[in-house]
């Protein structure tokens, strides 16, 4: 390729890598704009890039202060949703690993009938439409009394959870060679031995990143945590749905409220961005 | 025609690190590859070998120095511009396509007639016995039939001047590297082929190359025939390296007495031939000296003609069907004895053993250069 | 000190079989090889003797006792596995140290003996400056010796070495190959020892089993093995270059049998004969080993054995010894193993000579070596 | 000896035998306990069964009946069909080019990465309200940048000939990194030796993309389109926080109708039937996609 026609590929590529990052950026920097803009600026034309930044929404929903010329008590759920969201998902994760990493590692080192279809059911549910298992359980719930209750949707919330940990720490046990295990029994561990010296210390990164990618998929969730919950024990990423429903004019609100919804989901995702890949695609595509 | 030169040829890695940490793969490589010829590049994993085979494919950039390809300048040539053909190390074959597709894949790509093709592939398909598993997919073959596709694809581009093939057959069981050593050297002479060879056993270098060239760390040790490098050794470590089982090396003094000069080790002395004593004595005698003996060129009994012969305690017997290895311990070194048929000898006797003057090599310790540079 | 037997044992991975009816049995403290190509069954006949592969059919005895339920740990073997097997998370020293800290052993070793130890054993294979490294720092050849190390720390009932040597440079290969065998003979512990390389296996071994696709081809000392192939495979595994194989049919010439190869006729020794003429074969194959064959200079015939007249086609050097290709005027050719100091060139036409006794006769249907028969 | 051998080794092989079962039962348990509310909703789709009245007495395949006479339902199949093409397709598209973009070695190439996966971690309500902010007609930014570069600006989500596509457009900007970050995966696996075989055999670049890097990564290929399908076939959230399904079901995907269904209509049989179609379409296409993928795989392989 001569010099002229390798430059213009390059000047292509650079225009288009920056156009990707406009597109990929632009969204959050503007929502974080609106949510330190004063309500009388958030809805002003032309809409301002420029302005002097106000704290003014964050506190209202988070500390449930306004100024209204000094500062007044208001009411605001949005703390309480924000602790659901770490209860119910704390939970769901704690259940799904304590009860998926002794599944994987049994999927993953042993043989035994009906072994496949099962793994593919757990995946067949990451397939399904979500109101197929909810709208049942809102019914039984309801029966049961337990409905809208923490332990209700740490339980439900295992149909997002589960299968993404059963499948990826699979990935994660699948990939410690079995000769580490046949010598350590050649050196005299029985099976705890091993799994607790061999297997657990070399799939711990793999266990904190199951934990991290599952977390971070219960707090995105919205269906599960808007019909099975009650209004005490609602999430908050459902809960944003109040914002629009009826105060219709508190865009700052909402803009503050959606930040601190999505900060936690954005931080966590840096650190685990090494087995991203493998946790999008249930560990069939190696990152 | 296809004759390769490689001119004091540098390669950096990491060069954007300045020159201190900078890696020099390669230091100011010059050999001659000639047209027809089988030139072996060979040396220890990390030696440069391989870099200088890909500066000369041209996947690899040239830091500094020419290569010419054919007599014509290749540094700025991209790989295809230059006329080769390359047989990889992990074979590099195409994963979906089949056996056939592969060895065609160079010839479509030139727009060749699929009958051309068929007649082509169908000779070097006879010639490296794989005509039967043309239609199986990679990854159903064995490592030595990978092999011989990687090498029917190289052999089948006669459009190409030079064959390159990094370590070719390293990953094979001894009897097929047996085998594969015998056709490759019978192919390369029949079709008259240039072949630039890398590996890093030594006993394919011997048994393949018309020309070796010894590499370490990143510099040319020694280039010549097999014959040289397995008689005249420049140095320490082409010494230490070619020869299987490798050559003993014993720490000595140099000595004179009047005119005459030795070599003593321990309690026993040579007397040396009077042009190597005044050698000896222009590099300041004083200086640690080693002596090198090839475990094949020790013979048991006492001297023979004007040899020099030593005693020592018999440390271990090793049969090898058609010879055997007898490990002899001088004051605490030990000095292997390759010896035919299979020897008599109990652990524990003491054996007078020698060797002929000629075949000892003689190094300056702290250089490592034979002394007959 | 332990007695080791397998008892036709077979190991089938679905329809492949890898290891088949393979019946021997050591003397205490013996060390035995595993003689073959890759794919021969050996690292399956180890890892079922250690216990981390099931025997599909026969059993494993030590001492007499059968094992084959006994879970690895209770059988207290040792095994140095071909991928090394370390522990990537562990550094060098707590891989080594790993079997003296199991729960069967951990009260025996104070931290002190450990320490002494692995010390000793990393000094042995030269890797006691890389203790504090993690197994990802080190090269293949010290990766292999940490494994071995691993290995050889332990006093169990039976070592298990699976190539163990296969990847190291030649000069410490031979190095360690002599210690091995030292190292053993001075612990006394029964060992099986694979390779893929003869040399190793006749310096090494007191006794050499040859496996190939998992059938036992032959058992012996390296002597017996060399004196008499047992077969067609195991004269061509134990020689380099390979066995000289030529086609031949038996005639009998008035009292005698001889064989007759494309018109030429080659004398047998006695016993041979005898077997040949009690199991009438007609159809064999002869053998006989490139260093059997020696240039003959002297005018006159010798009464006993073969003088054969050629033209050499190839020469390969191999540093102290030369290999030529001889085709010779009764258009056979034959691989000859030359010492250096012979100076021969391609084209130079060659008188070689070989005695009776080099002679080994292969009933060609069978591939056996005729003196085994019957 | 030989009876404490014997002792230990039949408890050991108790446990030998069944360890796999032991700690595959809890999780098999859990799986059951989902696997019951799918069960209900499958025969719950054959009764009239009400929120309100808590009346659920069989009616056959009624419910099925009165899905394929209503318009409504073909209305929903049309949208959900509509919205997955139109995303799966752009977001595969630009995130192929996402991938060799970032996969050119230029400057600060790290940081791009990182940035570039950020909105596929965004819980996608969140995306939704954050585009429902800025297509806002009046006050929103895009229609002010649009007007500055002299575009015309859009209804976006108001109005039913723009809603679908905005929808998409949303779904995309969450969901073009999950493609991207595959597709450079892909492509960071492959085998580098093939290529440099390529090099030296002269063969021109179009030439090898076309027989050696898209066979490579079909099966990468197939797992995007694999999970993006199935995602967007059965997509709620970013269309509900959206659009609520509106303006007049322009964007009503059989998600958000059997939702509508079951609390506004409180049709819960009605509802369930739809999501059993639903569950169906999904069912088959996974089961077709992943046999894809195994035989795209083993064709990589060259088995």
């Amino acid at each position: 390729m001569n010099r002229e026609r390798f430059s213009v590929v390059k000047i292509v590529s650079i225009v288009g890598l920056i156009l990707l990052m406009l597109w990929t950026a632009f969204p959050l920097y503007w929502v974080f704009n609106m949510s330190i803009q004063t309500p009388l600026d958030v809805i002003s034309y032309p809409p301002k890039f420029v302005f002097d930044a106000t704290l003014e929404n964050y506190s209202v929903v988070l500390l449930g202060k306004a100024w209204l010329g000094k500062y007044e008590t208001v009411q605001t759920d949005f703390p309480r949703y924000f602790l659901n969201s770490l209860i119910v998902c704390f939970g769901a994760v704690a259940l799904s690993m304590l009860v998926g990493v002794p599944a994987a590692y049994s999927l993953a080192r042993y043989r035994f009938r009906g072994k496949e279809n099962f793994a593919f059911t757990l995946l067949s549910f990451r397939f399904a439409p979500g109101l197929i298992v909810i709208l049942p359980l809102f019914v039984i719930f309801r029966r049961l009394g337990i409905y809208g209750t923490y332990h209700g949707m740490v339980l439900a919330y295992q149909l997002i959870t589960l299968p993404f940990s059963v499948w990826l720490m699979r990935g994660f046990f699948e990939d410690i060679p079995m000769e580490l295990e046949h010598a350590a029994r050649i050196d005299g561990y029985s099976w705890w031995g091993i799994f607790r010296k061999v297997d657990l210390p070399l799939v711990a990164p793999g266990i904190a990143a199951t934990a991290i990618l599952s977390f971070i998929f219960a707090w995105n969730e919205f269906l599960f945590g808007y019909i099975l919950s009650s209004d005490v024990t609602r999430p908050v990423t459902p809960s944003l749905m109040g914002f629009i429903s009826y105060e219709q004019v508190l865009w700052g609100q909402m803009a503050a409220a959606a930040i601190i919804t999505l900060l936690p989901s954005l931080i966590l995702a840096i650190f685990i961005q090494r087995y991203l890949v493998r946790g999008l695609t249930f560990g069939a595509v190696k990152g | 025609m296809a004759e390769v030169r490689v001119e004091h040829v540098w390669k950096f890695y990491r060069e954007e690190a300045g020159a201190a940490q900078r890696v020099e793969a390669v230091k100011d490589a010059t050999f001659r590859c000639e047209d027809k010829e089988f030139l072996c590049l060979l040396g220890p994993s990390g030696c440069g070998k391989t870099s200088t085979l890909r500066m000369i494919a041209g996947l690899e950039k040239i830091s500094r120095g020419d290569i010419y390809i054919g007599g014509r300048r290749v540094n700025d040539l991209p790989p295809k511009d230059r006329m080769l053909a390359m047989s990889f190390e992990s074979y590099a074959l195409y994963p979906p396509l089949s056996v056939y597709d592969n060895i065609a894949f160079p010839l479509r790509a030139r727009k060749y007639p699929e009958s051309k093709i068929k007649e082509k592939i169908a000779i070097v398909a006879d010639l490296l016995d794989i005509s039967d598993i043309l239609n199986f997919k990679p990854a159903r073959l064995s490592g030595g039939e990978q092999q011989r596709v990687s090498l029917a694809r190289a052999l089948v581009r006669e459009d190409a001047q030079i064959t390159l093939m990094d370590e070719p057959i390293s990953h094979l069981d001894a009897q097929l590297k047996a085998k594969l050593r015998i056709d490759l050297k019978r192919i390369q002479r029949e079709w008259g082929l240039t072949v630039i060879y890398v590996t890093h056993d030594q006993l394919e270098a011997l048994s393949m190359a018309d020309k070796v060239v010894v590499m370490n760390l990143g510099e040319i040790q020694q280039v010549g025939s097999p014959e040289d490098l397995y008689e005249r050794p420049r140095n320490l470590f082409v010494a230490g390296f070619i020869g299987e089982p490798p050559m003993n090396f014993l720490d000595c003094t140099f000595v004179e007495e009047g005119t005459q000069g030795y070599l003593k080790f321990h309690e026993f002395s040579f007397p040396l031939p009077p042009e190597l004593t005044q050698a000896m004595r222009r590099e300041n005698g004083k200086e640690k000296w080693v002596l090198g003996i090839r475990p094949g060129d020790i013979v048991l009994g006492a001297k023979v003609g004007d040899g020099y012969s030593m005693k020592g305690l018999v440390y271990s017997v090793e049969p090898l069907g058609e010879s055997s290895i007898v490990t002899l311990e001088v004051n605490g070194q030990k000095i292997f004895a390759e010896l035919a048929g299979s020897s008599e000898e109990e652990e524990g006797n003491v054996v007078v053993f020698s060797f002929h003057k000629e075949k000892a090599h003689i190094f300056n310790a702290s250089t490592g250069k034979s002394i007959k540079e | 000190m332990v007695e080791l037997e397998l008892r036709n044992v077979t190991k089938k991975y679905g329809n492949l079989v890898a290891v088949k009816d393979l019946s021997f049995k050591t003397k205490k403290g013996e060390l035995i090889v595993l003689l073959g190509p890759p794919g021969a069954g050996k690292s399956s006949t180890l890892k079922m003797v250690a216990g981390i592969e099931d025997v599909t059919s026969g059993s494993i005895l030590m001492d007499g006792q059968v094992v084959n339920h006994f879970d690895p740990a209770e059988r207290d073997v040792a095994m140095a596995f071909e991928t090394y097997a370390l522990y990537p998370h562990l550094s060098v020293f707590e891989n080594i140290a790993f079997p003296l800290r199991s729960p069967k052993r951990a009260h025996a070793f104070s931290e002190e003996l450990v320490r002494k130890k692995v010390l000793e054993v990393a000094q042995f294979l030269e890797i006691d400056m890389l203790l504090e490294r993690k197994p990802k720092e080190l090269s293949g050849g010290q990766r292999q010796r940490v494994s071995l190390a691993r290995c050889l720390i332990r006093e169990p009932k039976v070592f298990l070495l699976d190539e163990p040597i296969a990847h190291l440079d030649a000069k410490l290969r031979h190095r360690l190959r002599r210690e091995l065998k030292k190292w053993q003979e001075e612990r006394g512990t029964t060992t099986l020892y694979t390779t893929t390389d003869y040399l190793e296996a006749f310096s090494v071994g007191d006794r050499i089993v040859v496996l190939n696709r998992g059938i036992l081809e032959q058992m012996g000392t390296w002597e017996e093995i060399y004196s008499h192939p047992a077969s067609h495979f195991v004269g061509m595994i134990v020689s380099d270059p390979p066995m000289n194989y030529l086609d031949a049919r038996i005639v009998a010439k008035d009292t005698e049998i001889v064989l007759d190869v494309k018109g030429s006729l080659f004398k047998l020794p006695a016993n041979v004969q005898a077997k040949i003429r009690a199991m009438n074969l007609q159809e064999v194959i002869m053998g006989i080993f490139p260093s059997k064959i020696v240039p003959f200079a002297a005018e006159t015939l010798p009464s006993s054995g073969t003088v054969i007249d050629g033209v050499v086609k190839f020469v390969e050097l191999r540093g102290s010894r030369k290999i030529a290709f001889v085709s010779t005027d009764r258009n056979f050719t034959f691989t000859i193993q030359l010492s250096g100091e012979e100076s021969v060139r391609a084209g130079d036409r060659m008188r070689y000579f070989f005695g009776e006794e080099a002679i080994q006769v292969f009933d060609r249907q069978s591939q056996r070596n005729v003196i085994y028969l019957g | 000896m030989s009876n404490l051998a014997n002792g230990m080794e039949l408890r050991q092989s108790f446990w030998r035998k069944n360890i796999a079962l032991l700690l595959f039962l809890p999780a098999f348990l859990l799986t059951v306990g989902i696997l019951a509310p799918f069960g209900y909703s499958v025969v719950m789709s054959f009764t009239n069964f009400n929120l309100t009245t808590g009346t659920s007495d069989f009616i056959g395949i009624g419910n099925y009946v009165k899905l394929i006479r209503d318009p409504e339902f073909w209305n929903s199949l049309k949208v959900t069909i509509l919205f997955t093409i139109g995303a799966v397709a752009f977001e595969v598209g630009v995130g192929f080019i996402a991938a060799y973009l970032l996969n050119l070695g230029l400057v600060g190439q790290k940081l791009w990465r990182t940035l570039f996966l950020l909105p596929v971690m965004l819980p996608p309500t969140v995306a939704a309200i954050m585009w429902k902010l800025m297509m806002a007609p009046i006050q929103g930014v895009f229609n002010y940048l649009l007007q500055l570069v002299g575009l015309p600006g859009s209804e976006w989500l108001g109005s039913s000939s723009t809603a679908l596509l905005s929808v998409i457009l949303i779904d995309a900007y969450v969901f073009i990194p999950f493609a991207g970050m595959i597709f450079l995966a892909g492509v960071q696996n492959l085998p580098k030796e093939p290529y440099e075989a390529a090099a030296v055999d002269g063969v021109s670049n179009w030439f090898t993309f076309r027989k050696l890097t898209i066979p490579l990564l079909k099966p990468v290929i197939i797992i995007v389109l694999l999970f993006r399908i199935m995602d967007c076939l059965k997509h709620f959230d970013i269309i509900y926080a959206a659009t609520k399904g509106g303006p007049a079901s322009a964007t009503m995907t059989l998600s958000v109708q059997s939702y509508y269904h079951s609390f506004r209509w409180t049709a819960m049989g009605y509802s369930f039937a739809h999501l059993v179609v639903l569950w169906a379409i999904v069912y088959v296409l996974s089961y077709f996609l992943v046999g894809q993928w195994k035989k795209a795989v083993s064709e990589v392989h060259g088995y």
